[in-house]
């Protein structure tokens, strides 16, 4: 029985509802980054070493990281820039 | 609201159960695609079954996916342009993350030859070492590195657009001995296929790179904003 | 039960559990999230049920990769426009249809 | 082999002019069309000799052949919808490059977003294989997505982000189908499905999936929301490829995935429902069309409509005698190239009349009749197809519809091509009453550039036209179809 795939197959699932549920922001993009890691897990286990590289590259961590940065943009709040309204031309 | 929340619930599972059903219900195929994979390899110009398939047999998804990436910026800079940013506060200028990354790029460019040179063998290939390369980008914009090259437009946009016309280049050369679009012509095709890979590794890399430097670096005014779009012609 | 059915079967689960969020969240990056868990949910499907008693098939390998790349310029798109909304906007979400 | 150049010119040219486009300077971009629109054109013509002289054939991507390659194939259905694009988005581009002068923020990069679409496009009236529509479907509609968002206004943007979020699931849904068929059957071509397909569990529920999948980005009522936004809010030019050309992309690949499973697959159940929500389209749309007050709102909703005429195929094929399953073909295929001819003219020379009295509401059209005949003669000849009155390739349509519905004993489908006909009558007359009432006597309006007027008037003839010459068009789509040439 494969009971290492069950047990992840179990972990992708509820990391992805974690993800979803989760009432921060913050919280959940972190979640969704440990959901894209144990996708490149599983993708190992699917002996799919190819997927299990370009998903944590490009799944787990780019997306992540544009996920990340849009929350940081999100959270500095309007006018908070380094030049004035009256600096513009 | 709730009603929203409720019906959408409902949905759901009855799209899973069906899904559930479809699984367990379905029949054993009779093609057998795997197998005709393993038998056109010695043709295909690589060793690693993936690499052929992704740059041979079925190429020419490849290049349409590439199309897609590079969508991705146009509206990007496309959005850039409509709606004009200052200019950008670099990252955290730390000089610790400066000293680290004089050390760290060079191994991210050598991780990133590896998975290139790889992919034609074993894992890796032209996607994972273009988003390696892409990392490193990111990497440089965090530590305040700057990054003057990355802002001179037309140079990136002949790195974006090198893959492509590349890819797109060999695809209709090889036609010339009267043969279909991507034929690579079997004794070339493994070189062919290798700088297919090294220009897109490239391109993928920058391409990468621009969606993450192309959206607005920081929050502004919305009612500052909506005057700007009253000035506007 | 193989190891490849296993995963099939949370491909299934994720696919559901995505739609779900995409349907019933309203903040734009939270429905990101979904999509993106939906689409993992599909590739799974895709590649877990393929191997299924078969052994390892590159075909779907390949779509897969294309895939990945695909949703993460679709999502890099969503992202764009998304920033580019909350600044004219300051809104997180999409007005509601009148 | 068929048209050894022609073939992948029709995708590799516009991919190498998107990129091109993004290279040269934005003075430049507009006037690659010059190089562009001929040799498309010239292609195009190709492809369309070569089905005349040597018949239908098949493009084997790399010389490899299905089911281990990709292949393309170019039959009478595929040759139409690309001569059409070629048509349709060649004037739209003419039209853009004047219309654009306007928008200089915007329109550098209309042109890279064109040339990717039509590239889209064509790959997907060429595509053979389910997973190469995939991803063809990704480039049109990201593409789209994009030419929505261009203006960069909050309401641009909003429209772009619901349209996105559509076209996403949309594809997702269609994804998660060709991993069930994969799954399945073990081949992505559709010549190896419609050897192997059978009625199982596994089949119908891929099949939903698609279906579902390609409804919600084909915009058909009730998932229709994301449209009258979207395709009422974009730039002119725009709105006419989106109504015309882009939501015929999934529309197409729904009809050949239903023709190549076949009867023993499709259920009966599922085409009658699939054409009962297309009558509900044509109701919602037309009543919700006449009660708009901006034109360009009143347009998209009047796209939502057309929509639903499409739908009647899969009643009208399912289940019916050849010769109405013949019919229903001939006459979806001519509504729908009517209403790509007819709606691209209505989408701009609504924008000539907004152009002129510089606003979008209806009501300030009131008296322009006397100074812009010819931008209103458009928006008539147009309207006169869309209403489905002789001659018009709407009226042609909807008569050999009508004939395979009395000839399959579904009479109900009559009421919707005769009402939904009075419906687009009161949308389209509306905008006239308003135009034709006494207003000042004084020129206020603005004369817009002789070619936006001519590119419109173009389209308008043509969607007349088509309808006059329907016989050969007709039998150059059924080539290499299930449903002969006779």
């Amino acid at each position: 029985m494969p009971w290492l795939d069950l047990l992840l197959g179990l972990t992708l699932v509820v990391t992805a509802a974690l993800a979803l549920a989760a009432r921060d922001m913050f919280r959940a993009v972190i979640m969704f980054i440990v959901f894209g890691l144990l996708m490149a897990l599983a993708w190992v286990r699917l002996q799919a070493p190819d997927i299990a590289l370009a998903e944590a590259a490009i799944g787990a961590g780019l997306t992540g990281v544009l996920l990340l940065d849009t929350l940081g943009y999100l959270r500095r709040p309007f006018g908070s820039r380094v030049d004035k309204p009256g600096d513009r031309p | 609201m709730s009603l929203r929340i409720l019906s959408a619930a409902l949905l759901c599972l009855g799209i899973t159960v069906a899904l559930g059903w479809a699984v367990l219900d379905r029949p054993a195929p009779e093609e057998n695609l795997p197998e005709r994979v393993t038998s056109a390899m010695p043709e295909s110009g690589v060793e690693h079954p993936i690499t052929a398939v992704l740059l041979n047999f079925r190429s020419y998804d490849t290049l349409l996916e590439i199309a897609v990436l590079l969508l991705a910026v146009v509206v990007a800079l496309a959005l850039r342009e409509a709606q004009p940013d200052r200019p950008e506060q670099m990252g955290l200028e730390n000089p610790l993350l400066r000293a680290v990354m004089a050390w760290l790029l060079p191994l991210i460019l050598i991780v990133a030859g590896f998975l290139l040179w790889a992919g034609s063998y074993q894992p890796g290939g032209a996607f994972q070492a273009g988003s390696v390369l892409a990392a490193a980008g990111v990497l440089l914009r965090l530590a305040g590195v700057t990054t003057a090259w990355l802002d001179n437009a037309a140079l990136m946009r002949a790195g974006l657009a090198l893959g492509l016309l590349t890819f797109l280049g060999i695809g209709l050369l090889v036609m010339i001995p009267g043969v279909p679009f991507l034929t690579y012509p079997l004794a070339h095709a493994g070189t062919l296929i290798l700088v297919i890979e090294l220009t897109l590794t490239l391109s993928i890399g920058l391409t990468l790179i621009s969606l993450f430097r192309l959206t607005p670096p920081y929050a502004d005014d919305p009612d500052e904003a909506r005057e700007q779009d009253a000035e506007a012609p | 039960m193989s190891g490849s059915l296993v995963f099939a079967w949370s491909g299934v689960l994720l696919f559901g559990l995505g739609l779900f969020g995409f349907i019933a969240h309203r903040h734009l990056l939270r429905r990101l999230l979904a999509f993106n868990i939906m689409g993992s949910g599909s590739f799974l499907v895709l590649v877990g049920l393929a191997q299924d008693g078969r052994g390892v098939d590159p075909v779907p390998h390949a779509m897969v990769i294309t895939g990945i790349v695909v949703a993460v310029a679709s999502t890099a798109l969503a992202l764009v426009v998304f920033r580019r909304w909350y600044r004219t906007s300051g809104r997180t979400d999409l007005p509601e249809d009148t | 082999m068929i048209g050894l150049w022609s073939v992948p010119l029709l995708f590799a040219l516009p991919l190498a002019l998107g990129i091109l486009s993004l290279l040269v300077t934005p003075a430049w971009r507009p006037r690659l069309i010059f190089v562009g629109l001929p040799l498309l054109a010239a292609a195009s013509l190709d492809v369309l000799a070569r089905l005349v002289l040597e018949g239908p054939g098949i493009y084997a991507l790399g010389d490899w052949g299905a089911p281990l390659g990709i292949n393309l194939v170019a039959d009478g259905l595929a040759v139409g919808m690309i001569l059409m694009t070629t048509l349709v988005a060649s004037l739209c581009a003419l039209y853009a490059r004047v219309y654009l002068r306007d928008y200089p923020a915007s329109s550098s990069f209309f042109w890279p977003l064109l040339w990717l679409l039509w590239a889209g496009m064509n790959g997907i009236w060429l595509a053979e294989d389910i997973f190469n529509l995939y991803v063809g479907l990704e480039v049109m509609g990201l593409a789209a997505v994009g030419m929505v968002a261009l203006r960069a206004t909050p309401q641009a943007l909003a429209a772009a982000m619901r349209y996105l979020l559509a076209a996403l699931l949309g594809s997702l849904a269609y994804l998660l189908g060709v991993a069930l068929l994969y799954a399945a059957y073990g081949t992505l071509s559709m010549a190896g499905l419609q050897e192997a397909a059978a009625p199982n569990p596994t089949t119908h529920v891929a099949l939903a999936l698609i279906i579902l999948g390609l409804l919600l980005k084909t915009a058909l009522f009730p998932l229709h929301a994301w449209l009258p936004p979207a395709h009422g809010g974009a730039l002119t030019p725009v709105s006419a490829l989106l109504s015309a050309l882009v939501i015929k992309g999934s529309f197409y690949i729904l009809m050949r995935i239903w023709l190549t499973l076949g009867p023993e697959v499709t259920p009966v159940f599922t085409a009658q429902l699939l054409g009962v929500l297309g009558a509900g389209a044509v109701f919602y749309g037309g009543w919700m069309a006449w009660r708009q007050h901006h034109l360009k709102q009143l347009v998209a909703y009047s796209t939502v409509a057309q929509i639903g005429y499409l739908f009647l195929f899969f009643p009208l094929v399912t289940g019916t005698s050849p010769e109405a399953a013949r019919l229903a073909w001939d006459g979806t295929l001519m509504m729908l190239v009517a209403h790509a001819l007819a709606k691209a003219a209505l989408f701009l020379s609504a924008g000539n009349l907004i152009l002129a009295v510089g606003s979008s509401q209806i009501s300030h059209l009131v008296g322009i009749s006397r100074f812009r005949p010819m931008s209103l003669f458009s928006f008539g000849l147009a309207g006169v197809s869309l209403m489905g009155l002789p001659p018009s390739g709407g009226f042609t349509g909807k008569w050999l519809l009508l004939h395979s519905a009395i000839l399959s004993g579904q009479w109900w489908w009559l009421i919707v091509l005769f009402l939904g006909g009075l419906l687009s009558a009161a949308y389209i007359f509306k905008v006239f009453r308003m135009s034709f009432r006494e207003g000042p006597q004084i020129d206020h309006s603005v004369t817009p550039p002789l070619t936006l007027d001519i590119t419109a008037l173009i389209l308008a003839s043509a969607a007349i036209l088509i309808g006059l010459t329907a016989h050969l068009p007709l039998f150059w789509l059924r080539l290499g179809s299930a449903f002969g040439v006779g």
